[in-house]
């Protein structure tokens, strides 16, 4: 393997991890607050939608972004009055939130478009365009570290670097804000924050709602940064391995970009060998796609101790029984 | 929390639910240009208004009941099991395998074999997450997800290269042997003088699948092993302190759960097609979490909260043929009645108690 | 009435079922008719859309996919009346016309095109699923493309091993890249949703791509350079004009009765020359003439030219 | 006469059918101890969360300073100038001390400046008030003295005026317990007016000024403290008449039951919690360990009662214990006849979510009497869940409610019932009367009595010197994972004991 393929193969690894990264600190939001959600898949597939058709129908991807953002908060909200204000069960209402999103992207994508729920191809100021990082063409003469910046950092789409950039805004609003201390603090002991004279229903309506914004980014980059259309389940269970990501990442914000890096990479290896011949054995293409996830588990047995989850995760607060 | 009697708890709460998601749902048809009423007659005829929809709805539900335990055993130590689809997949495989290479002398035979394989099949892909999770702390739900997309690439694999009949196009295991061909529940209602359609999928399973909420139920809450396992998962440190292993009961807790996932498979691919396609579980195991969170866990809460599933799916397929409306749309019923009946039940149950109940003090 | 019966995908998947709708749709346009549809959702609903449709006379009752086989094996013998059409298998009744495809010939004329334009001597195959109706596309393509060039190199990859693997642009496209890194620029796609992303991604990355099952070439004018056609509308269209009573038996189309083909039209004109267009051309007239073979995976399950 | 700091008109409170609080009226006056005693389930603790914005009265008015106030939540009731300290703690137990401190209470947005100045105040307070901790310890990693402080901290950064403490010596040594009232009467001195909840008459009668008592929902009197006595305070709460000392004849010490020979635990961070003991308890015999909380008894406990490995000899009527391989496992232990009253009954003696029936098997499940072929014999249980109820006067004398259902007196003696009906030859016993009211104590230690007097072996651990001396035949006391030394009775006192706790030897006493 030549250093170029090893850059190439970064490079796909980080387009791959992007959408994983921002629905990991999506969920890291939400399950840090105490409120736990297997609907990110649904919410990204809802904000990829509503990006892409907003997209192309006003031309303008910046209006994509924010209709793909509101959808996915609006899904937000379904989550926030189910668990929250009527504390009813966060995995049936995930579970839920998944099968809304796959029927109604289609759904509404038939009536609007009349293309069998895709939306036509973006083009031009519908989609996000690669951005060069300056100084990318003069610094590709530098040895070694000036490739990596011009061809793995350099020539992605704005979204990479918000998700990027996400990891220690998030890392600094949890451990170096107020809010960040209520949020962690109401996934642990919501009793704690309420006798502290804080709302619990208040924040973790907040945290549910970045939570949303967060899915909005990340269904938002899957169809109008990534690829340029929407096609009915895009997702393809992203919101699932962004969810084994943010166990395996123990709930922080820099293990969740390692995470959800190190599943970028697994898979953009996978991609570039589709089948291995290791001289004895030819490794079948069916083995070489399931690697990323023997991989993770192996991982996961071997290196990672016992990840412990916000402790009233998943739990309504109920004062009186 | 307002209290409610426990008929309204159990019967009115989940009623209303479901007519709330159907109203809208019915709200939605309108909007997309149909006729809501022709669609819920439709529906609900052709799922529960004759011997034919009963046919498809309850072999639906036969698979939905499997999984549906098979999730609910798990939860109820306190392990989330996500990874029915790989089990019921792998369950399968092994239900292939012992119908294909060993001829059977008689179904009822090849049934038993059947099942044993396909539930040792589920179990053995439910242990390595369980092994992991009860030694190494590996999280389940992570492990059980990643086992869902081998088993995936495993089927595929097997399927096309190994099982599949050479020429074939289908990546599909060949029919298999007529002796090991399930006995529908027509033919067998039918045998009785009970008049039922033929040609429907539901067939002997469904008693198998009865069978295992029997099974379950009697595990669960009459049996030593299922006495431990509900303490497990109520207090891990009150487990201890009671002397029962924790490695021990995740294990064999996972086994027996993807045990019952694998089971499925006597349903769909011995029972209905005879033999294993690609992709044969259809995200049943999915479902299934859906239905063990309705059924709150208990085997009669599944068995309902999986006809009503196995009805969703039945009197979609019916939309779907005599109407133009999406199949999505059924997708987003379902999603409604999920919401309605699980997700948001509390706040049905605020509503019900509105108007049941005249708050009544008890003194201590 | 006709009736139709869309697989799984759904009739809307951008490649083989929406051919097959929009065959339906140009009869009924053409006709005046009208015809009942129905969308899978389970596999155990086959049987019961087949059965449903003959009950209520539907007739012919067409269906999309090899999957069909079985239930059809079962239901045809019920109603002798009724005339059923299966596309991509074969099932042996007096009531049934099986239409395959000899996809394999058309995508060797592209795979040769492709190993024509290529300028790095690499071409690119991006499958769904790897399954053997797939392979059939990849093993012609491949040889396609060693014929014209025996130095080209033929990368392929799948998609993925769930249904999944049909509907994921994103990995299409992230596959091209990979294809791409590794010195592919024409690659070709038969993936179903998952194609639009790679077609997607070719012209983004100004490499060329190739459609498959429908004319796709419009998609990204000027970028795809042929597409693979697969007459699944043709077929369709055929059976419901021929109506009930309609011919059964075993229907093979190929190069020979324009069952498959590339396509030319005003998008990928430019792309292809027409020094390229004759040399295809003559291509096709040996493979129709017999004088070139094209290897069918399915006949003996190997492929001489690529490994999977 | 002043103004009354704080006044309660007639507050009532349901929990769906259980009325937790009726028509309840209470006057506290500024710069006073208020004391409220009860049974457990009195509605104390609900009453006190009301007044501090937890729960939400269903009738009644509050009034702060003459002036009446609506207090909907707790941000309400801390800016009237209420803190509380709650029987279960409030805090976030993977937080540091200062982040618990400022939590709500913080400046601004950003933390930094608020921890900076929560540093310093704190200091300060610490100073003031002689409460001491590490703001940068996690709350998990200090003991529930400490977080005893920081939850009075807490209070006090809040600028609260009035303190509630709902049992707060439940869980403290009595250095630590002396240590908080002299806290209280400094803040006591200072104006602010203190409520204070407690099932320990001793604390009432030394340390306040007003006493109120509660049965059943409803507050019975409300009298000077000055002008009762324990004796009479007792009735008024039980309703009886209610022995406060335990009862008991000389012990008459048979054979070797529990043999204990350098026993070592390291725990599973590898530090050395037990630091090699040998120690021994005859039939009829109780041996009582006093140590404070943290040095090694838990752990004891948790060895013998096969939770927890070890090294070293154990014996149990002459047959050595297997400490770390296949039968050093709680149900190893139950077949030699230890029974085990664990220190926290919540988190490990009962399944909170399961019935009382079935909490009356757990660990037992099995016994040969609870079996029919291979499914368990849940009539067997229940009928001898029944009995075990009865006999042990457990209330609601009903096997089918939770056990959460029950107050923590209740809880405690379902456990006893089933450890003690188990007729064991040892039994541990931790904290039997941890949080439990002097009714249900009397009624413990009566049956620990009896079953020594049975000629039973009893190891007790308790932080409690009262109970402690009260109970024991023996007592040795535990400090930093080793035996300090042995005393009788009759011959040390709570000072000595202390003393001792406090890691001194008898020589150095
Ligand atoms: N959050 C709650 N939901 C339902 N019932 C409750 C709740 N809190 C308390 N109760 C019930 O209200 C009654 C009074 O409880 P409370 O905690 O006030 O008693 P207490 O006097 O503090 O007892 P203890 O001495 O055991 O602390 C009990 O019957 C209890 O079970
Ligand atoms: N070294 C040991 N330390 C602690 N407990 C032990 C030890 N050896 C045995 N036990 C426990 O004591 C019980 C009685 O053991 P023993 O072998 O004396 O009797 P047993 O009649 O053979 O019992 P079983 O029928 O269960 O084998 C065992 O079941 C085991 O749980
Ligand atoms: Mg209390
Ligand atoms: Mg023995």
């Amino acid at each position: 393997m030549d250093y170029l393929t090893v850059l190439q193969i970064l490079d796909s690894a980080l387009r791959l991890a992007t959408p994983l990264l921002f629905a990991c600190l999506a969920g890291l939001f939400s399950e840090r607050a105490g409120i736990f959600d297997i609907g990110l898949e649904g919410k990204m597939l809802i904000a990829a939608f509503f990006s892409a058709a907003t997209a192309f129908s006003t031309g303008s991807v910046w209006l994509g972004l924010l209709a793909g953002v509101a959808a996915s908060l609006a899904l937000s909200a379904i989550h926030g009055l189910a668990s929250i204000t009527f504390r009813g069960n966060q995995l049936i209402s995930g579970v839920a939130i998944n099968f809304l999103a796959s029927g109604l992207t289609v759904l509404i994508g038939l009536s609007w478009f009349k293309l069998g729920g895709q939306t036509p191809a973006l083009q031009g100021d519908a989609r996000f365009q690669g951005i060069d990082l300056p100084l990318a063409e003069t610094l590709s003469g530098v040895p070694v570290l000036g490739p990596l910046y011009a061809e793995v950092l350099s020539g992605h789409t704005f979204l990479v670097y918000v998700a990027l950039l996400c990891v220690p805004a998030t890392w600094y609003i949890l451990y170096r804000t107020r809010f960040g201390l209520r949020l962690r603090a109401v996934g642990e002991n919501p009793a704690a924050v309420d006798t502290a004279g804080i709302s619990v229903v208040g924040l973790r309506y907040a945290a549910v709602a970045i939570c949303g914004v967060l899915c909005g980014l990340a269904g938002a980059y899957l169809a109008t940064g990534l690829g340029a259309s929407f096609v009915k389940e895009m997702t393809a269970g992203r919101g699932y391995i962004a969810l084994a990501a943010l166990i395996f990442a123990k709930w922080r914000p820099w293990y969740a970009l390692y995470a959800t890096f190190l599943f970028g990479l697994l898979e953009a290896i996978s991609n570039r060998y589709p089948s291995l011949d290791l001289g004895v054995v030819t490794l079948p293409s069916q083995f070489m796609q399931a690697l990323p996830y023997i991989l993770t588990v192996v991982i996961l047995a071997g290196f990672v101790g016992k990840a412990t989850p916000p402790r009233a995760g998943g739990e309504p607060y109920v004062k009186e029984r | 929390m307002e209290q409610l009697p426990k008929w309204a708890d159990l019967i009115v709460v989940p009623l209303v639910g479901l007519i709330m998601a159907f109203v809208l749902s019915m709200l939605m048809v309108l909007v997309t240009g149909h006729d809501p009423m022709q669609a819920l007659k439709l529906m609900v005829s052709g799922a529960l208004g004759s011997t034919y929809g009963w046919g498809y709805t309850l072999y639906y539900a036969t698979n939905f009941i499997f999984t549906g335990l098979a999730v609910a055993v798990a939860f109820h130590a306190s392990l989330f099991n996500i990874g029915g689809e790989g089990q019921a997949a792998l369950g399968g495989l092994g239900v292939a395998i012992v119908c294909l290479f060993i001829p059977w002398p008689h179904w009822s035979i090849a049934l038993v074999a059947a099942s044993l394989a396909a539930g040792l099949f589920g179990a053995l892909w439910a242990l390595i997450p369980a092994y992991l999770q009860a030694k190494r702390g590996s999280h389940i739900v992570i492990t059980t997800i990643m086992f869902n997309f081998i088993a995936a690439s495993l089927l595929n694999y097997v399927l096309v290269n190994q099982l599949r009949p050479k020429g074939s196009m289908d990546p599909a295991t060949a029919k298999f042997p007529e002796p090991s061909h399930l006995p529908s529940l027509g033919d067998m209602l039918n045998a009785v003088g009970i008049p039922f359609a033929k040609g429907t999928p539901a067939n002997v399973t469904l008693i198998v699948a009865l069978l295992a909420c029997v099974f379950v139920y009697y595990l669960i809450w009459r049996t030593r092993l299922g006495y431990q396992l509900r303490a497990f998962g109520k207090s891990q440190p009150a487990a201890v302190y009671a002397g029962i292993n924790p490695v021990k009961i995740t294990i064999i807790t996972m086994m027996i759960s993807g045990a019952l996932a694998g089971l499925m498979a006597i349903n769909n691919v011995m029972g209905e097609a005879e033999r294993l396609i690609l992709g044969s579980v259809e995200g049943a195991g999915f479902i299934g979490i859906a239905v063990a969170l309705m059924g709150r866990s208990h085997p009669i809460g599944i068995l309902f909260a999986a006809l009503l599933f196995g009805a969703l799916y039945q009197g979609g397929a019916e939309l779907g043929l005599w109407t133009s409306i999406p199949r999505e749309l059924v997708i987003v019923i379902q999603a409604l009645v999920i919401l309605f009946t699980g997700a948001l039940d509390n706040m049905v149950r605020s509503l019900v108690a509105k108007v049941l109940v005249r708050p009544k003090k008890v003194e201590v | 009435d006709p009736a139709i019966i869309f697989d799984l995908g759904g009739k809307f998947d951008k490649s083989f079922n929406e051919a097959a709708y929009n065959g339906a749709t140009r009869w009924a346009e053409e006709t005046g008719g009208k015809f009942a549809e129905v969308e899978l959702q389970s596999d155990a609903q086959r049987e019961q859309a087949l059965r449903r449709f003959a009950e209520a006379g539907s007739n012919p009752i067409v269906m999309a996919g090899f999957a069909f086989g079985n239930a059809l094996g079962e239901v045809a013998g019920d109603y002798p009346d009724t005339s059923f059409v299966i596309i991509d298998m074969v099932v042996d009744a007096p009531n049934v016309r099986s239409v395959v495809f000899n996809e394999h010939e058309g995508s060797y004329l592209v795979g040769y095109m492709a190993a024509q334009t290529s300028k790095t001597n690499t071409v690119g195959f991006i499958g769904g699923m790897d399954i053997p109706l797939i392979r059939k596309f990849a093993c012609g393509y491949a040889q396609g493309a060693k014929a014209a060039n025996p130095d080209t190199k033929v990368i392929s990859n799948m998609t993925g091993t769930t249904g999944a693997a049909w509907n994921d642009p994103v990995k299409g496209g992230e596959l091209t890249r990979a294809q791409i890194s590794q010195g592919a620029d024409v690659v070709y796609a038969a993936a179903g949703g998952t194609g639009l992303g790679v077609l997607q991604t070719a012209a983004d990355e100004g490499i060329l791509s190739i459609g498959v099952d429908s004319n796709q070439n419009y998609l990204h004018p000027g970028k795809v350079l042929t597409s693979m056609m697969k007459r699944v509308d043709n077929a369709v269209y055929n059976a419901m004009k021929d109506g009930p009573g309609l011919e059964t038996g075993f229907n093979v189309m190929g190069l020979a009765n324009e069952g498959v083909g590339y396509s030319m039209d005003e998008n990928n004109a430019e792309l292809v020359s027409d020094d390229l267009k004759a040399t295809v051309d003559a291509v096709a007239a040996k493979i129709i003439s017999g004088d070139i073979t094209v290897h069918d995976y399915m006949s003996d399950e190997t492929c001489p030219s690529l490994t999977f | 006469m002043s103004e009354p700091a704080i006044e309660l008109k007639g507050i009532s409170k349901a929990f769906g059918p259980v009325q937790a609080n009726k028509d309840i009226s209470i006057r506290v006056m500024p710069g006073t101890i208020h004391g409220i005693i009860g049974e457990n389930g009195a509605g104390k603790s609900t009453l006190m969360s009301i007044l501090y914005g937890f729960y939400k009265a269903d009738k009644g008015e509050i009034f702060i300073a003459g002036k009446k106030v609506a207090i909907p939540d707790s941000q309400a009731a801390i800016a009237a100038g209420i803190g509380m300290v709650f029987q279960h703690f409030k805090l976030v137990e993977n937080f540091t001390v200062l982040e618990n401190v400022i939590l709500g209470a913080e400046d601004g947005a950003l933390l930094a400046p608020s921890l900076r100045k929560a540093r310093k105040e704190l200091t300060e307070l610490a100073a003031e008030y002689e409460l001491n901790v590490d703001p940068d310890a996690l709350i998990e990693e200090i003991g529930v003295g400490m977080q005893q402080r920081v939850e009075i901290l807490k209070a006090l950064y809040r600028q609260a005026d009035i303190l509630i403490l709902d049992e707060p010596t439940g869980v403290l040594t009595p250095a630590e317990a002396d240590q908080l009232f002299r806290i209280l009467h400094r803040l006591k001195d200072e104006g602010k007016t203190i409520i204070l909840i407690t099932h320990k008459l001793r604390e009432i009668m030394d340390a306040t000024d007003t006493v109120s008592v509660m049965r059943r929902g409803e507050m019975t009197a409300t009298v000077k403290t000055s002008e009762t006595s324990p004796q009479e305070l007792a009735e008024l709460m039980v309703g009886r008449k209610v022995l406060l000392r335990v009862d008991k004849t000389p012990a008459q010490p048979g054979k070797k039951v529990l043999e204990v020979e350098n026993l070592r635990v390291i725990d599973s961070k590898g530090v050395e919690r037990i630091k090699g003991i040998s120690f021994e308890v005859r039939a009829g015999e109780i041996l009582g360990i006093a140590g404070v909380a943290g040095n090694g008894q838990s752990e004891l406990l948790e060895v013998l009662g096969g939770m927890e490995n070890g090294t070293g000899t154990i014996r149990v009527n002459g047959q050595e214990l297997d400490l770390t391989g296949k039968f050093s496992d709680a149900r190893s232990r139950r077949k030699r006849g230890i029974a085990h009253v664990p220190e926290d009954r919540q988190r490990e003696g009962l399944i909170m979510d399961f019935k009382a029936w079935e909490n009356t098997a757990f660990g037992y499940d099995d016994d040969d009497a609870y079996q029919s072929g291979i499914l368990m014999d849940n009539t067997a249980i229940r009928q001898d869940a029944e009995g075990k109820i009865e006999r042990f006067d457990v209330r609601p004398a009903n096997c089918d409610l939770e056990a959460k259902s029950f107050s923590g007196g209740n809880q405690q003696k379902l456990v006893l019932a089933r450890e003690i009906e188990r007729d064991p030859d040892l039994l541990l016993i931790g904290q039997p009367t941890r949080g439990v009211d002097i009714g249900a104590i009397e009624f413990i230690h009566q049956q620990i009595v009896a079953l020594r007097d049975k000629g039973k072996a009893i190891l007790l651990v308790s932080v409690e010197l009262e109970e402690i001396l009260s109970l024991s035949d023996r007592i040795a006391v535990i400090f930093d994972g080793k035996l300090m030394g042995e005393r009788l009775p009759a011959n040390t006192d709570e000072k000595e004991l202390g003393l001792m706790m406090a890691g001194m030897t008898g020589e150095d006493a």
